[in-house]
């Protein structure tokens, strides 16, 4: 057990490397600098501004003293804010920045997960009624239309037109401003999970083993909750992963809708000043998560597995 | 056979099957009657409906399925029973075991676990109780090392390993009766000979009755006692083994005997039957076999009368009508 | 080829093909086929509304500013006063437009790419999709969001950084399928009658890939009209006067009061995108019957 | 008789991939197996699953690759060592009929096309209706109605797809047909049928069968010789008439023994000599004989020291302990 989740992240440590090596090339490769745009600025501020960010050693140098900074917890400096740390930015002591794309995301999987399986295997075990049609045709209208579209529809609904909830804002987290954007975000992703859960529970009552519980007289009760549980969320447990970076990427968007203070603005800026150390701060640090959560998902899933033990 | 109260009667059993092209009839107006401790043998190619008829019997057919008829069994009639009632029965009383042992069993769960969960349902006991009683059965099938693999998942035995395992979890409440779908077609004849070995000595010691279900003759001439053979959802011929083999009174009994090559004597010439089996959406009135009968007449075409050869012998064919 | 079964002056069927019994159930799903009629009508007015309309996308006209649909107007004017209507089947085109050339290279690049590291095999397959492995790791929004900035912000660079990083899931799936062909006993039936694994490619496994590879191409051009939209609500990609859905969108977030700048271009993209999810519901049902 | 298929100590050998700190295993799936097949006869191979006989079988038409050894057809070709070129040429002679009838068959072609197509590939330069007429000729040799010409494989049945099968190998007129298990996915009434139609064109034809497969009977009634495997060694290789009736090695004998008998007179009064234990790993197969982990007879030396292969009377058996003792009757 330990010496799986040890080899996980052993495994992870090349993948990270690489997206930080290419990443970084793909920056420091592309012809022109940062400053190019700027105003017009003098040979000698030039300089002091090259040296600053270190661009005036050779590449390799560069990329070396980058990763002893990023093993050190470092981002290295904003170029838009000059001299201001990136984790600063990223990671600000107030509410803002990183923690408020966390929090969406988190309480997004908080509903999202149980809620999906729930409904899901309600579904499922009532194939063909009423509410299972509903599933299918909200997983078919939620995976095609995106929150970019719902988003803004659902604030022009319940905040301009009857003026339920804040239209964009954080304020300081509370359940009014937050209500919105997660409710967005959970309407996304819930039906794809529900939609697993149904499949997975439909092929697994249909399986050899489920028949041998009920020829062995175990009442359905017994049947789902021992025999039919672990093999239906197998499945779920899969479509996490990817779909953690997908909420991550939703939140960002729905941040823009709402006009939150969070990872969506820090990105929107950079991309608009080029601020490239922030720009690949934000894609590496992105990438980390989900790095990380794809180890746990797997984590999650050695535990459901036995077969995958040895 | 001791008494003559059969411990499963079959009356006029229908299962159909709703699908997208119409209406799959898997079984047609079957009876059969098994006794006390008898081996019965179920004998017919794919789609002739042997392993519905048992299925049904233990009320696990799919849900798209319609099951008209009786079924009783111990005089308590199953069909239309309530699950609660059912699964007082299925499981102590009667067991089944399944063609593919890889998938029949959870791979998810201990061997322990699945069996244990048996004896505490319907015999009440603890788990400590149960988990020794589970050993004993298991070491009681012949599988080494009981006391340590019954803690193994299903993944980690052999094919021949894992169908004794299920054995021995059918067993563990020693049912009255024990319905086999293809138990060995899986398996290698080495493994094969071992589970039909065990079957016969478990037979005679916990005094079942068994329906084997299966395709090959050999296997039937091995275990069973009477032999059921079934063609397109209907009950062809029911007799005892010696004349099933040698008096088979149906064409379709006599053509698949012949069909079949045997260690024990040399033909030139396979007999063949001409044609396809039927197609079960789409039933000829009358008899099913008809189209490939080398000795059909016109009477094939409607209702066919069942012919007592003898108590024990019956034949569903036209050309014994005035018997 | 074969010669013609007629020329043998034999009374033999026609073949029944495989894809005209795909074309006939397709046609039977009502939805589908209305979704297609859909998407080809709104993709004739994209081409067609801009070129006929007397009013210019980019035309400001400072007395019609903000104005409700109306008969001259049908889907209203913006604040700069431009025709809704018009802008909505511009951007229109330029979206469709992104999407399917996005599409076209996420379908050559992926199909290469999957059936070659699914036939070949061994270590080839296992560097191959090590390398998809690690693009998966990375956030597309953020990757793509890099790309645009590295290179600069034009339309063309939006949909070649979009297809940069949307093929991985293609080359995943046709890699799948193409495991599963090549183990296929029919495949080794070509080899034992001498085929050159070439020809096993063309001839086996991609007819038999093509079924997946059209469902999916026909998830792909909508999944690339979100990812272009989500780029404009960045301020990536398109840029005014020229417009794009996900702009107007955009716009129509920023002035609520003004509910028909978001509402038509909203509503377009739903239908839009909802019709090829139907269609590709209904070419998955068709090519691959219960 | 002409020898037309030799093989020689042929092994066929399976790298498992290595994993992370894990050392490189392989897979003994053939290992070391040498017999003749001479023109015009059937050669049963048979033997449970995980005994080599598929893989062997595979080898010889190139789907599996030879480790080492040799196979020599037709005294011209060496297998073990063929080119692309010999390979064609191989092609041309052995054909191979495979398990699942439906899955040898490409759905997105017409009947036409997959007959046809060995002889477009083998010989691209024949005429397009030479290849029509050959097709249809084919067809009618294994029962298929020539209106059937263009239809799709899934408008069709089991057997009649293996027909379909059959038809694609001889439209090359092989010397050589290697049936993998070609019966053993159908029915009973379609088996025959199709047995009966095998049996039919060797006769036709002089055609030279590699019959494998698990069933006894079937095979019993298909060949002339018999070559029995275990854990990919050659046990017993024998006339038909010798190996059924007096099989000299163990495995043999308990194989036989286990064989169910549709005979129900018989089957009460056989003894079953049943095998104790499991099958040993492939991985790692036993030092000595392989069978000697499950055989009653086995000694020191069996477990010690692989058998050489002795002849006796036409009979080639690799054991320490064979009956040798039988009258030949």
């Amino acid at each position: 057990m330990l010496k799986f989740i040890l080899k996980r992240i052993l495994v992870s440590i090349p993948t990270m490397l690489a997206i930080i090596t290419l990443v970084f090339f793909l920056v420091h490769m592309t012809p022109g600098n940062p400053f190019d745009g700027e105003r017009a600025l003098s040979p000698e501020a030039l300089a002091a501004l090259m040296h600053q960010y270190r661009l005036d050693l050779p590449l390799w140098q560069q990329y070396l003293m980058y990763l002893d900074d990023l093993i050190h917890g470092s981002f290295g400096i904003s170029m838009k804010y000059l001299g201001q740390p990136i984790n600063q930015l990223l990671f600000p002591d107030n509410m803002g920045g990183f923690w408020v794309t966390l929090q969406l995301s988190v309480y997004t999987m908080m509903v999202a997960v149980p809620l999906g399986i729930l409904v899901g295997c309600y579904a499922g075990l009532h194939k063909n009624s009423i509410f299972d049609k509903i599933v299918v045709a909200s997983n078919i209208f939620f995976t095609a239309v995106p929150t970019m579209v719902t988003g803004p529809l659902a604030v022009l609904l319940f905040a301009v037109t009857l003026q339920i909830f804040p239209a964009g804002g954080w304020g300081d987290g509370d359940f009014m401003h937050v209500f919105m954007p997660v409710a967005i975000l959970t309407l996304a992703y819930t039906p794809t999970i529900a939609f697993v859960t149904r499949g997975s529970i439909i092929d697994v009552l249909n399986s050899n083993y489920i028949r041998t519980a009920r020829a062995k007289g175990l009442p359905t009760r017994k049947i789902l909750f021992k025999h039919a549980i672990r093999p239906t969320l197998l499945p779920v447990v899969s479509v996490l992963g990817p779909m953690f970076a997908g909420i991550l990427v939703g939140a960002v968007v729905t941040e823009q809708i709402f006009t939150l203070p969070g990872l969506g603005i820090l990105t929107t800026n950079a991309a608009t000043n080029r601020d490239y150390n922030m720009i690949m701060a934000i894609t590496i640090f992105g990438s980390s998560l989900t790095i990380i959560f794809n180890i746990i998902v797997d984590i999650c899933y050695m535990l459901l597995d036995p077969k995958i033990k040895q | 056979m001791s008494n003559n109260t059969p411990i499963l009667e079959v009356r006029d059993l229908n299962v159909e099957f709703k699908v997208m092209d119409g209406i799959v009839k898997a079984v047609n107006g079957l009876s059969f009657k098994a006794y006390d401790q008898e081996i019965i043998g179920v004998v017919g190619e794919s789609g002739s409906g042997k392993s519905q008829t048992m299925l049904a019997v233990m009320g696990l057919l799919a849900n798209n399925a319609k099951v008209s008829g009786s079924v009783k069994f111990m005089g308590q009639e199953l069909i239309g029973m309530p699950a609660r009632e059912l699964n007082k029965i299925r499981g102590d009383k009667i067991g089944m075991i399944f063609q593919d042992p890889m998938t029949s069993l959870n791979p998810y769960l201990k061997i322990s676990s699945q069996m244990t969960e048996v004896l505490m349902l319907h015999k009440g006991l603890n788990y400590k109780d149960a988990l020794n009683q589970s050993i004993q059965m298991l070491e009681h099938v012949k599988i080494p090392e009981a006391k340590n693999r019954i803690n193994l998942y299903p993944h980690e035995f052999s094919g021949g390993m894992r169908q004794r395992v299920m054995i021995a979890m059918t067993l563990l409440t020693r049912p009255k009766m024990l319905i086999a779908d293809e138990p060995t077609t899986a398996l290698d004849v080495t493994v094969q000979a071992q589970i039909l070995q065990l079957l016969k000595e478990l037979r005679k010691e916990m005094g079942m009755t068994i329906i084997f279900i299966t395709h090959d003759m050999g296997v039937v001439a091995n275990l069973c006692d009477r032999v059921n053979v079934m063609y397109g959802g209907w009950l062809m011929e029911t007799a005892s083994i010696l004349e099933t083999f040698n008096n088979p009174m149906h064409p379709y009994t006599q053509a698949l005997l012949s069909a079949i090559p045997s260690l024990d004597s040399e033909v030139d010439k396979l007999q063949t039957i001409p044609g396809e089996p039927p197609n079960l959406l789409n039933l000829p009135s009358g008899c099913p076999f008809q189209s490939r009968c080398d000795r059909v007449t016109e009477a094939c075409k409607s209702s066919i009368p069942l012919n007592k050869i003898n108590p024990r012998h019956v034949v569903k064919c036209t050309l014994y009508g005035n018997k | 080829m074969l010669a013609k079964t007629k020329d043998l002056n034999l009374d033999i069927p026609k073949a029944k093909g495989f894809w005209s019994n795909v074309f006939k159930r397709f046609a039977k799903n009502k939805l589908a086929l209305l979704s297609l009629s859909i998407i080809v009508i709104l993709t004739l007015m994209c081409i067609f509304v801009p070129m006929l309309s007397s009013i210019s996308y980019d035309k400001t006209n400072w007395s019609e500013i903000l104005q409700t649909p109306n008969a001259k107007h049908l889907f209203g004017t913006d604040n700069l006063g431009r025709d809704l209507f018009v802008r909505a089947f511009i951007g229109g085109r330029i979206t469709f437009a992104i999407a399917f050339a996005a599409a076209l290279v996420v379908l050559l690049i992926g199909i290469f790419y999957g059936a070659i590291a699914g036939y070949v095999g061994g270590k080839v397959d296992t560097i191959m999709m090590r390398i998809v492995d690690i693009l998966y790791g990375i956030p597309f929004l953020f990757f793509c969001i890099l790309l645009i900035t590295l290179f600069g912000n034009s339309v063309a660079l939006s949909f070649v950084a979009i297809a940069a990083i949307s093929w991985l899931d293609m080359a995943r799936i046709v890699r799948g399928q193409t495991l599963g062909i090549k183990h296929k006993e029919y495949v080794e039936a070509a080899l034992v009658s001498g085929v050159s694994n070439l020809k096993i490619i063309t001839r086996h496994v991609i007819p038999n890939l093509l079924g997946v590879v059209i469902v999916y191409a026909a998830l792909t051009v909508p999944n690339m009209i979100v990812l272009s939209a989500v780029l404009s609500f960045f301020g990536l990609g398109v840029t005014e006067p020229m417009t794009s859905w996900g702009l107007l969108i955009a716009d129509g977030a920023q002035n609520m009061e003004s509910w028909w700048l978001l509402l038509f271009p909203a509503g377009l993209m739903t239908i839009t995108l909802l019709s090829f999810a139907f269609v590709a519901n209904g070419l998955r049902d068709a090519l691959d019957p219960r | 008789m002409n020898k037309i298929l030799e093989v020689k100590n042929l092994k066929v050998h399976f790298h498992l991939k290595a994993g992370f700190l894990k050392p490189q295993k392989t897979v003994h799936a053939v290992d070391g197996v040498s017999f003749d097949v001479y023109e015009g006869e059937t050669l049963g191979i048979v033997g449970e699953s995980g005994c080599g006989k598929s893989s062997l079988a595979r080898a010889l038409v190139g789907l599996n690759p030879i480790t080492d050894g040799n196979a020599i057809f037709d005294s011209k070709i060496d297998l073990a060592k063929a080119n692309s070129k010999d390979w064609d040429e191989v092609h041309k002679q052995v054909q191979f009929i495979f398990q699942d009838p439906v899955a040898a068959l490409d759905p997105r072609m017409t009947i036409a096309e997959i007959i046809a197509e060995p002889l477009q590939t083998l010989y691209p330069d024949m005429n397009k209706n030479k290849v029509m007429s050959r097709v249809l000729e084919t067809m009618k040799l294994v029962g298929l109605s020539h209106n059937q010409i263009n239809r799709y494989p899934t408008e069709f049945s089991g057997g009649q797809c293996q027909r379909i099968g059959i038809a694609r190998a001889l439209i090359l007129n092989p010397k050589i047909l290697i049936c993998d298990e070609s019966v053993s996915a159908l029915d009973v009434s379609i088996k025959a049928q199709i047995i009966n139609l095998l049996q039919e064109l060797q006769r036709k034809l002089k055609l030279t069968i590699l019959f494998i497969s698990h069933d006894l009977s079937v095979v019993k009634h298909i060949s002339d010789r018999i070559l029995v495997m275990y854990l990919g060694n050659i046990m017993e290789l024998g006339d038909k008439g010798v190996i059924y009736k007096n099989p000299m090695h163990p495995y043999t004998n308990a194989l036989l023994s286990a064989v169910p008998v549709a005979n129900p007179e018989l089957e009460k009064h056989k003894e079953t000599k049943l095998l104790e234990g499991e099958l040993p790993s492939p991985l790692n197969p036993p030092k000595g004989c392989v069978f000697s982990t499950r055989c009653t007879l086995a000694d020191e030396k069996c477990r010690t020291m692989r058998p050489e292969k002795s002849v006796f009377d036409n009979t080639i058996v690799c054991c320490y302990k064979a009956n040798y003792n039988i009258t030949k009757n």
